[in-house]
């Protein structure tokens, strides 16, 4: 049977005043295997520690068992004080008659009951305690910092300078967190990136700290020391080492707003079945392809006289490029025209032969009976006035041509007449 | 018409051909070249099959509608073969008499003859017309004789035997060498050496190699290549086939102007013909060497004579210029090496392999070999197409084959190139037809226009309409083009319109150097041309419109008042009545008076006015 | 390499370079408007001419596409090259007279006004730079040319709005004259990128580096907004890049580490300012939080420090500073005191008079909590010098009046009704964990409080430790704390560690378990029973194995096992039989007694 | 004799003690942070200090009405009585500290010593007589319905529809009770109404302060529930609602209560009432206090102005939902006599007014008549109409 010896503390009146310590220890010291029972006020205190250390060498116990507040305070304090008295620091036990038993009673005869309890369940453990020895884990001498803010900076440096090795995840793209945003901090007024930014240049130059931005911390497992960590690199789509920094990609990167990705509406079913088919027609004998863009538009032209915007966004959807592209080619060349045109046109030749011969005067006169200025069309859409840059008949300047018919040698005074034919 | 299987075949098409043909037999030909058209050949020409059929001797005696004879001015015009009597002005009521006396009784009708406007003496035959004598017509030669829609016409003036002899006996280089010695230059304006273009695009390793005829023809004033495509077009496509067996090229565009439908169609048959024959298409006469011609149709944009910017429009793409180097010989049409050349140019090649270097070298100056056809315009008597060998001064070009200016009014200028081109004045009238010596007064050959001004021609508003058209047909994608000769046409309109400033002339000086130094293509380049030469030869007209505000040729508006001559007026209301704004006021028999606030300055007083009583300040 | 004399010296450079590059790289400077390193050089604005002299001819040509030819002279800055550049850009500059970079051109050259009135509507040099980047690059063509000559324009078909355009921005940040307007090509939503660093109230493109003093100084790509992971189109980035570093390809990727102690730094955010409905938060863009505001106050920030309005630019004159939004307000948002609020609101009113000498900051508060070393020096000196107005109370309501806001609130010192117009409201909002982290602790079975702070294993005692043995805590993600603060925890945090490494071991409570192999029936029921993985069948001796490290002793196995063959040291089954006997005589005795 | 006035705060903790007991909470939760005051309805109308923000410290020091000037007793008598139980202010409070309730706590004890508003003594006596405020006979309650053959309500009906005394009695808001029955009728619902046996649900007078005659009415009611064996009651008055559904349960009955505003936007989403009829109007809906911010139904009655065809719901804006601002009819401010330029209702009017509506839609027969009279009094003629009368246009 271990020779165990029992200390009871009043800890000043947290347990004395509601568990009588006296009785406790009258009642323990019956108790078999305990050969030796004491109390005091405060056994944490110095004097208390020394009562026990020097019971364990004068009554040579072989287990302990110390009533008084919760192991997680004073059990490291009073298992130094077995190690010192000689005797394996397991074989000394705490029993909790505080927390487990004063404060949480009121009736003094039966918290006493109880902490006697208490004190003799502890006593029977110890009696069959093996001595043992803490066991002694290795640790993997690295740190991991998560957040690579000041707090983090500051940590990661000061383990790095004591010549370990530290792994820094940070989930932005940089480090700095938000002290980088401050203009000033206070009360000092400094710029808060002035005093920040040599720390960041130090962890990222420290070949201690390995420095993981825009990686997050996905799995930690193990236990302290030999921690097992998955650290998700998240893709910056730029290789570090290879980039200088130069900073022309970010200085010419010109998407600045969120890309919302549109189809263009489809017109083929909107739009009046016979032009469809008409365009389907003209598209089949030019070809399908971008380069066969001007003769289809000469085809729509001698169908329609000018290019319905339907018949723009067709052959746009059909040839699969953008309207855009097929508005620039309409607008482009003077032969195809965005507006309808009259029944007849009136081309007016400006070359320089007829220009000489007078044209200009022929052409203003036209204008301002017809009342419509190059390029328009008289209301009733009878007649589009045009100039033209010489129609190869240049002896019989001045020239007009109306749709198919020459009519040259014009003098100003004949002109309305030759388009009266026309009315 | 059977495909010809070998050469051997072509040549004994040739000769049954010929045969057919002796060249006493009696025919008449009417031109139907686009001038006379406009005047009513087709009429005459219908009378005549007509009058032949109801009078059953159209066995004997054929007619024939050719193409563009050159002689506009007297259009439609009709030559009786074989002695080739020559009518002007014939219209369909003349016809049954021309058939009548001259076909059957082979009587010359005196009143359709042409008279000589100096000596008034009426001239028989075509060759002593004095419009045609001093000319040289090779490539126009044959226009006047054949009809462009009959194929078995062209093979009967030696057609296609020069492409016979090539593919027979010549190798690429043979044919090089041939064009090198010819000298032929380029047509289109610039005269670089052919031979050279179609060696670089022929060393390209890169294949599928393209050749292209610019039958853009932009120019105002010129419509040489649209008469050559509608008359003569086999000769083109005998010259592209010549020229692409040189290069190795198996494709071949013809980029026809927008504003040619007929040329367009006379293409079309000769090409149709040609492949039926087996004279183009695949392995053409039975060799290995084919080639097939497509026909794109411009869509109304000048700048497409530009060759970067007609690649563009045959790729479907707006017809703007792309940067050179890398010139179309190593990259053009889809990026591959390309071979541009003018109507001209293609048509030239056929008769330099007929008849030899040597021949061609003979003919023209030093440097610019071959003859030149110009389109005659503006104020001169014969308008028309004029075929002259290099060296000819602009003065025998006006005065002999032009007839001078009508109405005994002054020469003043010449304006050559078109509206990249310059004027020169009436002293410079010695100069030779020459690339270079053009080039010297700041002028150039360009694409053959020539456009007589008299005195009654304001060289400042000749300028402004210039720029007005570079303005307007600019593609707008290079700053110095579209904002340069936007400014220059301001500055000019402001000179017209009566408030130019002093300094204006430096500036716009300034500005033409700009632009001719920094456009991207020649369309920009040579625009300020026109202003640049009137500057230089007519400066004193540019400070009469600034200093004096007066324009001394009476044509700017702004600066000219048109008032009646109290004493010569008779009241006859013939200018009240003609004046479209109604500026006129005055009784029957009262002098009249021009209201100067609604007067719009178009003229109309002035010209019906037979009493000279309306005079311009 | 081709050899070629620039301006009268000897130069080599690579076949095919240009010869503006060619300059670039020998310090020599040409103007450009038209060109962008990433696009076919369009050699249309002409303002790069130089004279080029090859075999005794000289003419000009644009730089920006001709390339360097073996043996010609080049002359970037000749007499005749100034002269023509001059009128050129004398031509654009009447086109565009209000466009910086066009006028810096100007400027020079020499140039202050050009001569020629400007006619055009919209100040477009038709540099084409927005069309072709729309058409060549993003490839959605919602924008082209049309007409020609001098009518030539940039617009939308018909002058319409675009239906395919993604209001991506490229066309109006490439703009040298910034005339073009997304909102004038489309007429949906605009939502521009903004920059998380300047706390949204500046844009940034999609491949960015957070801020000029990064580390790394690194860019990244945006996955989400780049046009590249959205269409597979663009690639500027990529085109531009010598170093060819862009690797558009590149996945993520997930690396393991052995470390010994995990210190946690998480760090904090603020609250979110779209909850303070009642202070039209998120809804009024003047009403801002205080990072947002730190931001403006900021040299580097996307007003280079000066306090300007978000919403118009104005410059506020009378700013409401507002304490407590979100804390010690059980009720509906945090409980706790954020701790360094009232101390920056003091700092922002101070900074805010010094760049608004006549500004007039007015502080909404209910009590100035001014704890650390010098801080209440600093308020004192801070309110005189700023003359900042001090009221006693909570605000109640913001509401909307004209283009400024009204604040109604209770001087609860007068007890009197206060209704305030100001320019701009900062809202001082609580201070809470970094989003995201809590969930992170609670995956690495680290306690967190009810307000996902990190719990420490004693509050004065040990503050640095989290529960979990091996965890240090540092910084706000322990709780809300000022900087001086936030440095000693981490230098705490960091000597725990480093206490441990020095160590090299870790002394672990030996009450593990132990298996009695002969009992051992390998039924594998306790390996599973074992919270902490420490548990394995060890094949050859046909008996499950402990890992002595990894125990922590809860006996969870030696509950489990049916055959008693696992067993705790210091707590067997005898002893604890032992202990329950000593229970029951006590009981007997007592109840016996009374 | 002067004697010499004590200007020093007393602390007095029988007043406190018998306000905790009497339900004042909170007292010593308050940190005077003033948010409460900003909120509360007098702050907008700016002629009327109201220091609200004060009210738990002196109750935490025992000085409600404690003062022996008769003057200061009077004045500190009317600003107990200010309060219209809206609890806008409990809604902002950071420790949820329910002001009213402090208030309630001071006017019992008023109400117990019997010196509190004449005009509220009158009404409470009214109530304990008649069982209603307006002092009508009781078995006039049922007139509204007299030619509508609503049946009397027997045991086995689903609903009894509860209307409240101001729908009952006044002649205005008959109509709405009218429309309210109508309704249900064409609706074919099972219900029916109590008549004289109904009597008032003492939510009013319970917030004045007399609890004992809360009580009697109370119960009342509810024996006559249980005597019919009413499970479910509708009511059109949130006030009757909060009544039945907080406060009645604290006397152990147990039943059911749905506001009309529900039930109706749940037989619109069934298809049984189908709004046909245009009301082509801009309408904005005033949101009651006792509905929302105390019983959170906003959207309830917002879905039955949107299944109305034609009708255009705006919002007041910055104070909707439970920003709303309180019509000041609530806890006697209906019959509390304050002078017309000093209303609350009339803030509120401007605000409903200024959002360019012709019609205010409302839910409670409080705020119909608050809010009609105020903009009469006002010279605006914008018609004021209870959210089933409106309803009863559309789809009877």
């Amino acid at each position: 049977m271990k020779r165990i010896g029992v200390f009871v503390c009043h800890c000043g009146h947290n347990i004395g005043a509601t568990v009588n310590v006296t009785e406790i220890l009258k009642e323990l010291s019956r108790y078999p295997g305990v050969v030796h029972c004491k109390d005091y006020k405060y056994m944490c205190s110095e004097p208390g520690q020394k009562l026990i250390k020097d019971s364990i060498a004068g009554e040579e116990l072989e287990g302990v068992v110390v009533a008084c507040c919760t192991p997680s305070l004073h059990e490291e304090t009073f298992r130094r004080i077995a190690d010192s008295a000689g005797i394996n620091r397991y074989l000394l036990e705490i029993a909790n008659i505080r927390e487990q038993c004063s404060w949480v009673h009121t009736d003094p005869e039966k918290a006493t009951s109880k902490a006697a309890t208490l004190i003799k369940t502890i006593v029977e453990k110890t009696k069959l305690n093996d001595s043992l020895e803490p066991m002694r884990i290795p640790v993997k001498t690295k740190a991991l910092v998560i957040g690579g803010g000041v707090a983090g900076l500051q940590a990661s440096l000061d383990i790095a300078n004591s010549g370990y090795e530290v792994v820094l995840v940070e989930q932005n793209p940089s480090i700095g967190g938000h002290m980088a945003q401050l203009s000033e901090t206070f009360p000092t007024l400094d710029c808060s990136q002035c005093i920040l930014t040599p720390r960041m240049v130090e962890v990222g130059q420290h070949d201690n700290i390995d420095l993981r931005t825009y990686s997050e911390v996905e799995e930690i497992s193990g236990y302290a020391g030999n921690f097992k960590v998955k650290i998700r690199g998240k893709p910056r789509s730029v290789d570090l080492e290879k980039c200088t920094g130069c900073g022309d990609c970010w200085n010419l990167c010109p998407v600045m707003n969120k890309p919302e990705i549109r189809v263009m509406q489809s017109v083929s079913d909107s739009m009046d079945p016979d032009m469809r088919s008409n365009l389907d027609a003209v598209i089949d004998r030019n070809g399908c392809a971008r380069e066969d863009i001007i003769g289809i538009l000469q085809g729509v032209t001698d169908e329609y006289n000018w290019l319905p915007r339907d018949a723009i966004c067709y052959v746009a959807e059909r040839l699969e490029i953008p309207v855009s592209y097929v508005y620039r080619i309409a607008s482009f060349f003077t032969q195809f025209s965005l507006e309808p045109r009259g029944k007849h046109i009136i081309k007016v030749c400006l070359g320089t032969a007829c220009f000489v011969r007078g044209a200009p005067r022929i052409l203003s006169q036209i204008q301002s009976d017809l009342g419509i200025a190059p390029g328009e069309t008289t209301e009733d859409g009878l007649f589009t006035l045009e100039t033209v840059n010489c129609l190869g008949a240049c002896a019989l300047g001045p020239l007009m041509v109306v749709d198919e018919d020459y009519h040259g040698r014009l003098k100003f005074t004949r002109v309305m007449s030759a388009l009266d034919s026309y009315k | 018409m059977a495909k010809l299987a070998n050469i051997g075949d072509f040549e004994k098409l040739m000769e049954t051909v010929k045969a057919g043909r002796e060249s006493s037999a009696r025919s008449v030909t009417v031109c139907c070249g686009t001038g006379c058209v406009a005047s009513g050949a087709h009429d005459v020409i219908a009378k005549f099959q007509e009058e032949l059929k109801t009078r059953k001797i159209d066995a004997e005696i054929s007619s024939k509608a050719t193409g563009c004879h050159g002689f506009c001015e007297r259009g439609p015009l009709v030559v009786v073969f074989p002695d080739r009597i020559f009518y002007q002005r014939v219209s369909a009521e003349d016809v049954p008499e021309i058939v009548d006396e001259t076909l059957v009784k082979d009587k010359v009708i005196e009143r359709l003859l042409y008279s000589d406007p100096v000596s008034d003496e009426k001239i028989t035959h075509e060759p002593d017309v004095q419009f045609y004598k001093r000319q040289q017509r090779i490539i126009f030669g044959s226009n006047g004789m054949i009809d462009p829609t009959d194929m078995d016409d062209y093979i009967g003036l030696d057609g296609y035997a020069a492409l016979a002899k090539v593919l027979s006996d010549h190798s690429s280089d043979d044919v090089l060498d041939v064009i090198e010695r010819s000298g032929l230059r380029g047509r289109g304006g610039a005269g670089f050496p052919t031979s050279r273009k179609w060696r670089i695009t022929g060393a390209q390793e890169a294949t599928p190699k393209y050749v292209i005829c610019n039958a853009d023809e932009g120019d105002p004033g010129a419509f040489q290549d649209r008469s050559l495509c509608e008359g003569n077009p086999h000769s083109i496509l005998e010259g592209m086939a010549i020229g692409a067996y040189a290069i190795g090229a198996s494709e071949a565009y013809i980029y026809v102007r927008a504003e040619y439908p007929l040329a367009c169609k006379h293409l079309e048959i000769a090409i149709n013909q040609a492949e039926d024959r087996g004279l183009l298409g695949d392995n053409i006469l039975g060799t290995n060497f084919s080639l097939k011609i497509h026909i794109k149709k411009g869509a109304g944009a000048f700048v497409c004579g530009e060759e970067s910017a007609l690649i563009a429009s045959i790729e479907g793409k707006p017809g703007e210029p792309i940067p050179r180097p890398p010139y179309p010989a190593e990259k053009g049409l889809w990026g591959r090496p390309t071979n541009i050349n003018n109507v001209k140019t293609w048509a030239s090649v056929p008769y330099i392999i007929n008849r030899g270097a040597d021949w061609f070298a003979g003919i023209g100056t030093e440097k610019s070999k071959g003859t030149m056809i110009f389109s005659l315009v503006g104020k001169v008597n014969n308008t028309g197409l004029v075929e002259v060998p290099m060296g000819m001064t602009l003065k025998e070009l006006v005065e002999e084959i032009g007839g001078g200016i009508p109405g005994g009014k002054k020469l003043k200028a010449v304006q050559t190139g078109g509206p990249s081109g310059g004027c020169i004045p009436s002293e410079l009238m010695t100069i030779p037809i020459d690339y270079e010596e053009l080039a010297k007064v700041g002028s150039m050959m360009g694409s053959g226009g020539c456009v007589v001004m008299d005195e009654d021609t304001c060289m400042v508003d000749v300028a402004r309409y210039f720029l007005s058209f570079t303005v307007a047909e600019s593609c707008g994608k290079c700053t110095p083009c579209r904002e340069g000769n936007g400014r220059l046409l301001d500055i000019l309109v402001r000179i017209c319109g009566g408030d130019g400033k002093e300094g204006d002339i430096e500036l716009l000086k300034e500005l033409a150097g700009a632009i001719t130094d920094g456009s991207l293509c020649a369309l920009g380049k040579t625009a300020p041309n026109p202003v640049l030469t009137t500057i230089e030869y007519f400066r004193d007209e540019y400070e009469a419109h600034i200093k004096d505000k007066c324009c001394p040729a009476k044509v700017c508006k702004s600066l000219i008042t048109y008032s009646i001559v109290a004493d010569n007026c008779t009241g006859c209301l013939a200018c009240l009545k003609a004046c479209p704004a109604g500026a006129v006021s005055g009784e029957k028999k009262q002098v009249h008076v021009i209201d100067q606030a609604k007067c719009t300055k178009c003229g109309a007083c002035y010209e019906v006015c037979k009493f000279e009583a309306v005079s311009v300040e | 390499m081709i050899t070629f004399k620039l301006n009268g010296t000897e130069v080599e450079v690579e076949e095919g370079t240009t010869i503006l590059e060619a300059a670039k790289e020998h310090g020599v400077e040409i103007p450009t408007l038209c060109y962008h390193p990433a696009f076919e050089p369009y050699q249309v604005c002409r303002v790069c001419l130089v004279e080029v002299i090859k075999d005794g001819q000289s003419k000009l040509v644009p730089s920006c596409g001709y390339k360097v030819e073996e043996g010609t002279e080049v002359l970037t800055h000749s007499e005749l090259v100034l002269k023509r550049r001059r009128t050129i850009v004398e031509l654009i500059l009447a086109e565009a007279p209000n466009s910086e970079r066009v006028l810096a051109i100007a400027k020079d050259l020499g140039i202050e006004k050009s001569r020629f009135e400007s006619k055009r509507e919209k100040e477009c040099i038709l540099c084409g730079l927005c069309v072709n980047a729309c058409n060549d690059i993003i490839k959605v063509g919602a924008i082209g040319f049309a007409k020609r000559g001098t009518q030539r324009e940039i617009t939308t078909p018909y002058g319409e709005f675009s239906d395919v355009c993604s209001t991506c921005g490229a066309c109006a940040s490439l703009c040298p004259t910034g005339v073009i307007k997304v909102e004038e090509i489309s007429d949906s939503e605009i939502k521009p990128i903004l920059s998380e660093f300047d706390a949204n109230l500046s844009q940034r493109p999609c491949i960015y580096v957070p801020f000029p003093q990064a580390v790394p100084n690194r860019p990244v790509i945006d996955r989400e907004n780049c046009m590249y992971f959205k269409t597979g189109e663009c690639r500027i980035c990529e085109i531009v890049c010598q170093p060819e570093a862009i690797k558009y390809d590149q996945d993520e990727e997930i690396t393991e580490e052995e470390v010994g102690a995990v210190i946690v730094a998480t760090g904090y955010d603020l609250y979110p300012i779209e909850r303070m409905k009642e202070y039209g938060g998120g809804e009024y863009t003047d009403v801002i939080d205080g990072l947002q505001f730190e931001r403006l106050l900021s040299a580097s920030g996307p007003t280079q420090g000066e306090v300007r309005r978000p919403s118009d630019g104005r410059i506020p004159k009378r700013v409401a500073f507002f304490a407590c939004v979100g804390s010690r307000d059980p009720e509906h948002h945090c409980s706790y005191c954020s701790k360094i609020c009232c101390m920056y609101m003091v700092k922002h009113a101070l900074l805010y008079k010094e760049r608004v000498p006549d500004g007039e900051p007015v502080i909404f508060s209910i009590d100035v909590r001014t704890s650390g070393k010098g801080y209440e020096e600093f308020y004192t000196r801070a309110k005189e010098e700023a003359g900042i107005i001090y009221i006693r109370g909570k605000p109640s309501r913001i509401i909307k009046e004209g283009d400024g806001y009204e604040v109604w609130a209770i001087n609860t010192v007068t007890g009197k009704q206060i209704r305030v117009r100001c320019d701009m409201v900062v809202l001082s909002t609580a201070i809470i964990p970094t989003v995201g982290a809590p969930e992170l602790a609670r995956e690495m079975r680290i306690p967190v409080d009810e307000h996902g702070f990190l719990s420490e294993v004693h509050p004065k005692l040990r503050p640095v430790e989290s529960l979990v043995r091996g965890f240090f805590l540092a910084g706000c993600s322990q709780a809300p704390k000022d900087i001086p603060d936030t440095v000693a925890q981490a230098s705490a945090a960091a000597s725990k560690v480093l206490e441990m490494f020095a160590r090299g071991e870790i002394l672990a409570e030996p009450h593990i378990v132990w298996v009695d192999e002969d009992k051992c029936a390998t039924c594998k029921v306790c390996i599973d029973a074992c919270p902490y993985e420490a548990r394995e069948l060890d094949e050859e001796k046909k008996a499950v194995v402990v890992s002595d490290a990894l125990c922590q002793g809860c006996g969870c196995c030696v509950a489990a096992c049916p055959t008693g063959a696992t067993r705790q040291k210091n707590l067997d089954d005898e002893q604890l039989s032992r202990m329950v006997e000593a229970i029951f005589e006590q009981e007997k005795e007592h109840s016996g007694s009374d | 004799m002067n004697k010499k006035k004590n200007i020093a705060d007393q602390i007095n903790p029988e007043i406190r003690d018998a306000l905790l007991e009497m339900g004042a909470d909170g007292i010593y939760r308050c940190y005077q942070c003033g948010k409460c005051a900003g909120t509360c309805p007098w702050f907008p109308v700016g002629t009327y200090d109201f220091p609200i923000f004060r009210l738990p410290l002196e109750a935490a020091l025992g000085m409600i009405a404690s003062s022996e000037d008769k003057d200061e007793l009077a004045a500190e008598i009317d600003k107990i009585y200010r309060c219209v139980g809206c609890e806008a202010c409990v809604d902002q409070c950071p420790h949820g500290i329910n002001i009213p309730s402090i208030f309630r706590a001071g006017r019992r004890l008023l109400v117990d010593f019997g010196s509190y508003p004449e005009i509220l003594k009158s009404t409470v006596r009214k109530i304990h007589d008649v069982g209603n405020p307006v002092g009508e006979p009781r078995e006039k309650r049922s007139d509204w319905a007299r030619d509508l053959n609503v049946p009397v309500f027997e045991p086995g009906m689903e609903f009894l529809y509860f209307s409240c005394c101001i729908s009952s009695y006044d002649p205005r808001v008959k109509s709405v009770a009218r429309a309210v029955a109508g309704i249900l009728q064409k609706a074919g619902i099972s219900f029916g109404i109590l008549q004289s046996e109904e009597s008032c649900c003492g939510e009013a007078i319970r917030r004045i302060g007399s609890e004992t005659v809360y009580e009697e009415v109370a119960k009342a009611n509810t024996s006559a529930f249980e005597r019919n064996s009413v499970a479910k009651v509708l009511v059109n008055s949130p006030h009757c609602y909060t009544s039945f559904k907080n406060d009645y349960p604290e006397l152990g009955v147990k039943f059911d209560v749905l506001h009309i505003s529900e039930h109706l936007s749940d037989l619109i989403e069934s298809g049984a009432i189908k709004p046909d009829k245009e009301f082509a109007k801009k309408v904005v809906y005033h949101d009651p206090c006792a509905l929302g911010r105390q019983n959170d139904i906003y959207e309830a009655p917002r879905n039955v102005l949107r299944s109305i065809p034609g009708l255009e719901l705006l919002e007041v804006e910055n104070f909707n939902h439970g920003l709303s601002v309180c019509c000041g009819a609530g806890s006697g401010g209906l019959w509390m006599e304050w002078d017309k330029d000093e209303r609350i209702a009339g803030v509120r009017v401007t605000q409903l007014i200024d959002t360019g509506a012709d019609v205010i839609a409302v839910a409670c027969p409080y705020c119909l008549q608050m809010l009609e009279e105020t903009a009469k009094s006002m010279g605006h003629d914008i018609p004021v109409m209870d959210i089933a009368e409106i309803l009863a246009e559309s789809c009877l």
